[in-house]
């Protein structure tokens, strides 16, 4: 028994990657499969790191990323001989989070974020941070070192990628950063904007001032960005020997077709109309090229 | 009352004793209590679960593949959507073939071990080391089993995080369970049944294949269903070994390298994703793995009442 | 199954006191009524279920002195054992009729506990049955059980002097009783029923378990206890009976007592023909 | 006379034949494989913990208090530890008393009827998937918690304890039970015979005689607490801490290689290679218990004549 | 425990012939050579672990005739009988000293295969002890299991019929042989034993568990057997011996053949005193 409607194509297309575009690629490929339900799509959240790694080695067809590939992992790439592209498909805002019933911390200055994540950081309740908030315990959750957002978040925090306090809950899975944030009124923790969008109700975001008044990541903020420092595209790899697969060409024509509408589906921010039409350019050259 | 003995002195209704009764009675009642926890606890286990699943566990729900959007779970919902309900079937069948796969290695494994045992082997330390590992072996953490599948068959062997690499891994896992109760069916042959057969001229193979193996396979066959029923609900060794959990197919049972998914799997992420419909859908999952348990342990009590009846 | 024959006297008197009405036509032969009696049975009838173990016992057991219950296997003399201090009570499917008088309160009355009943009759069991701790733990248990545990030390050498084992085991108190020989255990168990100081002791074959050497050391404790305690032994020894008791009541199958007297009367002029034929070894 | 016309001799009949020899192998085969399991296990833990002892020193690894492997900065293992432990103490706190009691009850007091119909009843509690406690936790067990104690996390120890306590609950009633029956009943009699009330008979005669039985079945649920995986990964969390506080979030062993072993981290690297680590002192903490366990037993088990 | 004054005869002629040395001063009494010898056992001594149940049997068994082994209880009848078709192969413990002759052959020669040699041998035990399969399958067993299975359908029936039991079962072949009572299933086994056409039949008490009416048809049938096979049958029952064989075996206690002759001479006229003894009852 499988559902959804026989195209006639057939194929299997891994994918995996960012733990935070996961949801956006999942989707996509639900709804392809609906339409073409012979290709097997077996979609992975390993993190960004890992998932090049497996991507590099040839072991994955699509490498979700949230952040660039960097130049070890091209170098592993050229190693093993896969060729790639890059292509932008949706953009997100790392949201900082808050229980709703903490009430005291509307925003938090860069230099606050920086003192309160730095590595070797002292800061251990929330009067540590401002003299008028709580002398409660903080409890820190956000993703851990393997995950783009990781690496994204320490450089833009800490200037340097990787580093940050250790005495965090770090963990692969940014709900269980949302549970742990919802659970706890004195938690507060990082990851993508989107799992707060679908969490509205459990959580609360924190604003960010990055020297221009305190700002919140909302659609527009994050088009115009003017959320910084903690807004960023996030794109897919995809192999280009792969490209003879008709299966895996219409499955790429079909993702930038509805990447716009499933990133706000999952909570992420859809890239410009511009934008795609320019990835679908790119995408339809190299399948001339190597189709 | 007769005063020519000194009865008076006797203590004949224990009025001394009222203490000792009073606490006798308080520990009856607090081991009742204990009982009672156990009790309550299951029910309020099962309880929880129905409620939290009731209204989501629909037929769509064990038809259809699992989404991303919690609201295709919803039955209210199921006439609006431009896809198809959410449901648990590729995990469903997963499941089910993970423990076909399992149930056909173990059996070949599990049983042959056990007649090696019983039947073959002399008394010597070799015997004596292997059985004592077995006993070790049950004993070993589930998720360690899930290390040594991802180790030997999905790295060193390259199998991939397939269908094969986790029946292969459960089969591994179940394994000392499944000798142990083989062991005691073979045991339960009486001997005089094997010493007619040799009797008659027949040689250790014909007596194991025409004789023991007959009488013992339906205790065989309950042993290993219960063990297949504990294997189905492990999660830790098919979650290192790297079942998937967005399947649109379900895998296919003559490609067991095929990525998977199975119950288990499906239910832990639905448990850890944060919006709280998805607990629904979780225990709509669980349901549905706990009805599957349930059969087959029930098919696991009429063998043996069947086997039992006869003897 | 009914009790042929034998009345069943209805204790409509609950105040306990005993009904000598009772001690008529059902007396055993050859069985006076002794003034002495510390235990008086009355038309006792038990069941398991729904076979009747023993039919209309009536008995009166004197004091300081041993007495034998003899019969052949399965005609209830552990039945009436049991009986005399309630531990019937502990089968599910046992059920007692009829009266038994300890000093004079019929002990199935229903405000007397059992409990308190076994503390002053205590019991002697056919295997020796020593608790898994050690030899003074033995012997103390009873001690501390019924709250007679001041002076605990003294009292378990002096119940382990009166077994006749002191001597033997006098170093190694702190060892498992389990680590003594059969008939070592058995005097263990012999220290450890007279241990709280009751009244009567009921033994169960005592001896049956153990070797003649052992056999014969149990059978002179049981004399010199008499001095103290009031002695009722089963013995499946027709030897030993005569040896060592000074009444024997011979019980024959289905749980009938059909003579109780004297023991040099019983062996040696026994008023029944199946008494006799029974004691001759002709039968049984 | 003539033995020609006799073929007795294995060469001339050969009635087993080459299948009867190729059966004895084939199952002395099926046997090894167990054998191999082992010797696997212990390969691939050691092998793994090598690679990553040559990054780590032991003295890091068995004196640091923080434990943050994945992000390849502290590799004190006292804090995953700490987070079995507290789960472990938890739940026999929850699971031995209760657990004998119910031995107790069911050997000593309960009808036979009853005692025929709880037992397997109670067998179900440990048939129950681990994955279903872990929701069971969440979705039950916390939120009367976060009534009784407010401030309580989502994720938090007493959960995990609580859970796995119930889980193992029919290991140490089960186990129990059945030492307390074979217990004969000539020493439940002595001890009547002396005067000793059912309350006296249960817990000083017939309690310490099956205490070996009874200490083996705490020692083996204890070891399948240590080594539970999937109910404290969904209750307890996913924080490597040393707390003494029961609500607060902690991070078990087996947490910890879910962690690692869902995906997140690159293969071959420290963090990764740590799971090994964590995987063997895990093997060895429950291999321990079992071997103990089965000394126990087997040490302090009383002969009954 | 060492062999008391039997010696064992060292097998270094591995060949398998027969070393007629071996048969002088050990011979039971009265125990002539017989020409027309099956199996002869020349000191035959068989142990299990240090304890030895039997000393240097020496016995020449004749052809078409009933043997009886009898003996007092763990005398060694049946170890003996296990030891002509191998069977104590399968008791790890048991080992065997000295030859045994099947047709001049040594069977405990390292060539010989004990699954070849009951193929010769076949074996009725003392309880019966049919499969729990259909009756024909029963009966079809061993013809399957030795390959003899063109025609099983008449085979099986000439067996039953032989075994004397077909009449009885002719209309239920199908259903299973645990169905038929004791003595039925007992003739059972003996049609499974001799469908194969073995050549002896060793039978170990196959009608102590029986009534007696299904004794005496196991007795006819055992004397119809031998027209045909050698037969070899332990019995603790001497009327039994006396009626069906024609040559006995007296086993003593401690696994010494102490006498074997002609039925007739053993019963009527025994040379040793003991025999007499265990004979007319007085000991045993
Ligand atoms: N617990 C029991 N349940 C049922 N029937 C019992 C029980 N105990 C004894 N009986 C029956 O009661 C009858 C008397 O048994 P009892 O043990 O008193 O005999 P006894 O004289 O002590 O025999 P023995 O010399 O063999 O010990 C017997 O028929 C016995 O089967
Ligand atoms: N399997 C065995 N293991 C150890 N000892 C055995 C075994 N079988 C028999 N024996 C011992 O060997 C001796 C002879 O036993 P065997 O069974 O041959 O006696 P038997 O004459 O057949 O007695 P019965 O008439 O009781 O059957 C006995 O002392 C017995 O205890
Ligand atoms: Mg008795
Ligand atoms: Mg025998
Ligand atoms: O899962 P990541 O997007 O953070 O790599």
């Amino acid at each position: 028994l499988v559902r959804g409607q026989d195209s006639g194509l057939e194929g299997q297309i891994r994918i995996d990657g960012s733990n935070t575009l996961l949801p956006n690629s999942a989707a996509v490929a639900e709804q392809f499969n609906w339409e073409n339900n012979r290709v097997r799509i077996p979609v992975r959240g390993s993190g960004t790191g890992a998932g090049f790694q497996k991507f590099c080695n040839g072991e994955t067809e699509v490498q979700d990323a949230s952040r660039e590939i960097k130049s070890d992992e091209e170098t592993w790439c050229a190693e093993n001989g896969v060729e790639w592209m890059e292509l932008e498909v949706v953009r997100d805002g790392i949201a900082l989070y808050k229980n709703p019933a903490n009430d005291w911390c509307e925003c938090l200055t860069v230099d606050q974020l920086t003192e309160l994540w730095q590595s070797g950081s002292t800061v251990e309740t929330w009067s540590d941070l401002d003299d008028e908030w709580p002398d409660e315990e903080l409890s820190l959750y956000g993703r851990d070192s393997a995950s783009g957002t990781f690496d994204y978040f320490t450089e833009a925090i800490a200037g340097e990628s990787g580093s940050i306090r250790s005495d965090y809950s770090g963990t692969p899975d940014t709900n269980v950063i949302v549970r742990g944030v919802r659970g706890n009124q004195y938690a507060t923790g990082f990851g993508g904007a989107g799992y707060y969008y679908e969490n509205e109700d459990d959580l609360e975001l924190i604003a960010v001032d990055n020297g221009d008044g305190c700002v919140y990541p909302t659609p527009e903020t994050i088009e115009e960005g003017e959320y910084q420092p903690l807004s960023r595209p996030m794109y897919i790899y995809v192999r280009l020997d792969a490209l003879e697969s008709e299966a895996y060409r219409e499955f790429l024509r079909y993702y930038l077709d509805v990447t716009q509408e499933t990133a706000r589906g999952v909570g992420f921010y859809a890239v410009s109309d511009e934008t795609i039409a320019r990835q679908r350019e790119r995408l339809e050259d190299a399948i001339a090229e190597y189709a | 009352m007769s005063t020519d003995t000194d009865t008076d002195s006797f203590d004949f209704d224990g009025s001394a004793l009222r203490r000792k009764r009073l606490l006798g009675k308080a520990f009856v009642g607090a081991c009742f209590a204990a009982t009672m926890v156990g009790i309550v606890a299951l029910i309020a286990l099962l309880v929880d679960v129905v409620t939290e699943a009731w209204g989501w566990l629909t037929w769509e729900f064990l038809t259809y593949p699992p989404s991303r959007f919690v609201e295709n779970y919803n039955p209210a919902n199921y006439g609006a959507l431009d896809t198809g309900p959410g449901g648990i079937y590729p995990a469903l069948i997963g499941s089910i073939y993970l423990i076909v796969l399992t149930a056909i290695f173990t059996l070949f494994l599990g049983v042959g071990a056990a007649i090696y045992l019983e039947e073959y082997a002399p008394d010597t330390r070799l015997t004596t080391f292997i059985e004592t590992n077995i006993a070790n072996l049950a004993g070993v953490p589930s998720i360690v089993y899930g290390l040594l599948g991802l180790a030997m068959f999905v790295r060193a062997l390259q199998t991939g995080s397939s269908l094969l690499a986790g029946a292969l891994t459960l089969t591994l896992l179940i394994l000392p369970i499944v000798i142990v109760s083989a062991q005691e069916s073979l045991r339960a042959v009486p001997d005089s049944m094997r010493r007619a057969s040799y009797g008659t001229g027949a040689t250790k193979w014909q007596t194991i294949r025409n004789v023991v193996l007959p009488e013992a396979i339906p205790g065989i066959m309950t042993g290993i269903i219960l063990s297949l029923s504990r294997a189905i609900g492990e999660t830790a060794p098919i979650l290192m070994v790297g079942a998937a959990t967005s399947m649109f197919a379900p895998p296919r049972l003559t490609q067991p390298t095929d990525a998977f998914s199975a119950m288990p799997m499906q239910i832990f992420d639905w448990a850890r994703l944060p919006e709280a419909d998805f607990q629904h859908v979780a225990a709509a999952g669980i349901v549905v793995l706990l009805t599957i348990l349930l059969l087959m342990n029930a098919v696991a009590i009429l063998i043996r009442n069947k086997y039992n009846r006869r003897r | 199954m009914t009790a042929n024959g034998s009345q069943t006297v209805s204790t409509a008197d609950s105040s306990g006191a005993r009904s000598d009405a009772a001690m008529t036509d059902n007396a055993p032969l050859g069985s006076p009524r002794v003034d002495d009696a510390v235990i008086e049975s009355r038309d006792l009838d038990v069941f398991y279920g729904d076979d009747q173990a023993l039919h209309g016992i009536n008995m009166d057991i004197p004091e300081h002195k041993v007495t034998a219950l003899i019969g052949p296997s399965g005609c209830g003399k552990s039945t009436f054992l049991r009986s005399i201090n309630r531990m019937n009570d502990l089968i599910d499917i046992a059920r007692v009729d009829g009266d038994l008088y300890f000093h004079g309160k019929n002990i199935y009355d229903d405000d007397v506990d059992p409990v308190a009943l076994r503390r002053k009759i205590g019991m002697v069991f056919q295997k020796p049955n020593p608790f898994p701790k050690s030899i003074f733990d033995n012997v103390a248990y009873g001690l501390r059980v019924q709250g007679k545990d001041d002076d605990v030390e003294e009292q378990v050498h002096t119940a382990l002097e009166r077994a006749a084992i002191l001597d033997e085991v006098e170093d190694q108190l702190d060892s498992s009783g389990l680590d003594l020989s059969g008939g070592q255990q058995q005097r263990l168990c012999i220290a450890r029923a007279i241990a709280p100081d009751p009244e009567v002791i009921l033994m169960d074959e005592p001896a049956s378990a153990l070797d003649p050497v052992a056999t014969s050391k149990i059978e002179d404790l049981v004399e010199e206890l008499a001095e103290e305690y009031t002695v009722i032994i089963v013995t499946h020894n027709m030897q030993q009976a005569a040896r060592i008791s000074d009444k024997t009541a011979v019980f024959l199958t289905g749980g009938h007592l059909v003579e109780f007297d004297d023991t040099s009367k019983i062996f040696e002029n026994p008023e029944s023909d199946r008494v006799e034929d029974y004691i001759t070894g002709k039968f049984g | 006379m003539s033995s020609e016309s006799f073929d007795l001799t294995r060469e001339e009949s050969d009635v087993g034949g080459f299948g009867d020899r190729l059966a004895r192998y084939v199952f002395f085969s099926c046997a090894l494989v167990t054998v191999l399991t082992t010797l696997a296990i212990i390969v691939v833990l050691v092998n793994g913990a090598i690679d990553f002892f040559a990054e780590v020193s032991l003295v890091e690894y068995f004196t640091s208090t923080e434990w943050d492997a994945i992000n390849e900065t502290s590799f004190g293992i006292w804090p995953l530890i700490w987070g079995t432990m507290l789960i472990t103490v938890g739940s026999a706190v929850v699971a031995l008393p209760v657990g004998t009691l119910t031995a107790i009850y069911l050997s000593e007091y309960a009808d036979p009827r009853v005692r025929r119909t709880v037992k397997p009843i109670l067998e179900i509690l440990a048939g129950v998937p681990t994955i279903v406690y872990g929701f069971f936790a969440l979705s039950f067990i916390t939120p009367i918690l976060q009534t009784l104690f407010p401030g309580t996390g989502t994720f938090n120890a007493a959960a995990g304890a609580i859970v796995v306590g119930i889980m193992i609950i029919p290991m140490v009633s089960s186990l129990s039970e059945d030492a307390m029956s074979s217990v004969p009943d000539s020493l439940r009699n002595a001890a009547y015979g002396l005067g000793a009330t059912k309350f006296e008979v249960s817990t000083q005669v017939v309690l310490p005689a099956s205490l070996s039985g009874v200490l083996a079945a705490y020692i083996l649920a204890i070891s399948r607490a240590i080594g539970e995986t999937m109910a404290v990964t969904l209750a307890a969390g996913m924080l490597p801490q040393i707390t003494t506080n029961p609500l607060a979030e902690i991070q078990t062993m087996t947490a910890y290689m879910v962690q690692v072993g869902t995906g997140d981290i690159a293969v071959g690297t420290v963090g990764y290679q740590s799971l090994f680590a964590v995987g063997l002192t895990l093997f060895v903490m429950t291999l321990s218990m079992n071997i103990f366990s089965e000394w126990v037993r087997a040490r302090y088990r009383e002969e009954y004549q």
